[in-house]
């Protein structure tokens, strides 16, 4: 199903001749457009806009038919974009359905059933007019520079206070977030690994050579320690920050970082 | 020296050298003697005088005064850190002019008016831009968090209030009014009303605690 | 205003408006036509002249140029400056969350886990603690640079070594694999039964049970 979509969107050229020809969009362009909308009003809005039709008085067929043209397109290059737009496509063949019954002569606009549309997409471009001019005005950190010459504190500066509990609870805010719980699921022995890759990172970065052997002191640390210490040498080595050189089967085995 | 002329230029230096807007109330804690507002208030006036004609100006915002470059400038400038701050996509700055204008508003709110679902990273860029914040809860079914600018964001677009953002594209706004029902322009008119609320409560947790 | 004039201008709002010192390279940097470092010494000079009797001097430290309040004024500045830094920022604490526990992590590494771009301030706010530092470079493209907590972190949060931070207890497993999809609970579990040949031979005193 999935490799169906992916070979159509692939054989996407030709694609683009099957555009019908009531679709604005310059065909070349629609992979271009196709994320520069932010939603079905944006698409909606756009199309209005480009073929200068009257919001107040937008013909539906017109429009409903371009736009659905428009998301099956999208759905056949990009799947995953098209819910919030089918649920307009539903609501735009609804609204253009209720405007060919036959009705009572209306009184006033008030059972016009595009009023609600025509609402949300004024208010929908009033806002997006209102986010280019934000994006326009100047700006502390882009364009406007603050004056903030130095002076000579007397005292030191005094920090915050952190405490453990707070670190902790900011990590589990951060496990709490991410999708990924696996890969930051912590133990201490994990943590002790990557404690040790620190330490040996550290200790490469001030000899930019040192022998194997010399991060196992066997006499001293424990067993435990040890393995941890290797567990990180390898972990190191797999995430390609350190390099193990050996120029011959019985010559020392040398950890240098992994640069070269 | 004249003491006011002292008074003066501590104000002066003071203010070229913080990298965050001082309120009148603030400089006046630059002096242990009672310097009265309306006295701070003249110099600065003074001070900004003083400055006209030069490179940098003094101007006000939200939480109070500050220097900055004329914008004349900035192109220079920019080419010594020309990436700064971080540039935000479409969808976070329609975030960020829905919560502006529409304020206070919530999520459901914002979706509505976007027609799209809304990623929390979205909202959290802008919180940790110090944009937006939290400043309450709608009394509806789920207590949805109420969104709203807050001081920093007109400090960082320059502004002394959110009545000097730019207007609605009055010719949309006209169209809107054309539409059958006012609900929306209605609509439009609480958010202005509720603003004014918002504006004193929201604020006032962004005052510098006075030091010890 | 000739030519030179209008150089001078730029530097000295360049220097006004930078925290840091800026070097004679840099300031080199602001003009697009080439500008001889001597000609920018010159008008540095004249600068330095300009502001003489003034509440700045343009003074010379090891990394460049910077305009600093005369000693006069420290007594004044103090009294606005906060006697205590406001808490650090949840961005800041989740990052050296990250940090604590994924050491050594590149910027990268912090923007995937959070999903949100990381201003540079927050790392510079833990560097400048001492809290956190730069260890190395990864050796992918763009060579981003390392970070790992250091040994005045550990003084400071009276830790011995790494392994003494609090970690996830099963229950908390538990609460949090409830609050995410079942299949993020299952490679949960999977996680922790990977570690626990380790957890045996390391921490023998200290195995944590498999969450369920």
């Amino acid at each position: 199903m999935t490799d169906n979509i992916k070979n159509l969107a692939k054989v996407y050229g030709e694609e683009i001749e099957l555009l019908p020809q009531d679709l604005y969009i310059p065909p070349d362009a629609l992979e271009v457009y196709l994320d520069s909308f932010e939603g079905p009003l944006d698409l909606l809005i756009y199309l209005i806009r480009k073929n200068n039709i009257d919001i107040l008085d937008i013909p539906m067929a017109n429009l409903t038919n371009q736009y659905i043209n428009y998301v099956e397109k999208m759905q056949v290059i990009k799947f995953e974009l098209a819910a919030d737009y089918l649920l307009m496509s539903a609501m735009l063949i609804e609204i253009k359905s209720r405007m060919l019954l036959p009705k009572p002569i209306l009184e006033d606009d008030e059972d016009d059933p595009r009023a609600e549309l025509v609402k949300k997409l004024i208010e929908y471009e009033l806002m997006k007019d209102a986010s280019e001019n934000l994006k326009n005005m100047p700006q502390v950190g882009k364009n406007i520079m603050i004056a903030q010459s130095y002076f000579e504190r007397v005292t030191q500066i005094e920090y915050p206070d952190v405490s453990v509990d707070e670190l902790f609870d900011a990590w589990k805010n951060v496990l709490r977030r991410v999708k990924q719980f696996e890969q930051h699921q912590i133990s201490r022995s994990e943590l002790s690994v990557r404690e040790h890759m620190t330490i040996i990172l550290r200790k490469l970065n001030e000899k930019d050579l040192l022998e194997f052997s010399s991060f196992f002191d066997t006499d001293k640390e424990p067993i435990p320690k040890l393995v941890v210490c290797f567990l990180a040498i390898l972990e190191l080595t797999k995430e390609g920050l350190i390099k193990i050189n050996q120029q011959s089967s019985s010559s020392p085995i040398y950890l240098q970082l992994g640069e070269i | 020296m004249a003491q006011i002329e002292k008074i003066k230029e501590i104000l002066e230096v003071a203010l070229l050298t913080s990298s965050q807007p001082i309120s009148v109330e603030d400089l006046g804690r630059l002096f242990i003697d009672k310097t009265d507002r309306s006295t701070i208030r003249m110099l600065l006036d003074e001070i900004k005088n003083d400055w006209q004609d030069k490179s940098l100006n003094l101007i006000q915002v939200a939480s109070g005064y500050r220097f900055q470059a004329k914008s004349d400038f900035t192109e220079f400038l920019m080419r010594l850190a020309p990436d700064r701050a971080p540039n935000y996509s479409k969808a976070v700055m329609e975030v960020l002019a829905i919560i502006a204008y529409r304020q206070p508003v919530t999520r459901g709110d914002i979706e509505k008016i976007r027609g799209v679902s809304l990623s929390s990273n979205t909202l959290r860029q802008l919180i940790e831009r110090e944009w937006i914040d939290i400043i309450g809860q709608k009394e509806v079914p789920g207590r949805p968090s109420l969104y709203a600018t807050t001081k920093h964001f007109l400090n960082d677009f320059a502004l002394k209030s959110l009545s000097e953002l730019p207007e609605l594209n009055s010719s949309l706004t006209a169209e809107l009014s054309n539409t059958d029902e006012n609900d929306i322009a209605q609509s439009s008119n609480n958010a202005v009303d509720s603003n004014i609320i918002v504006d004193e409560k929201d604020f006032s947790n962004n005052i510098i605690p006075p030091a010890k």
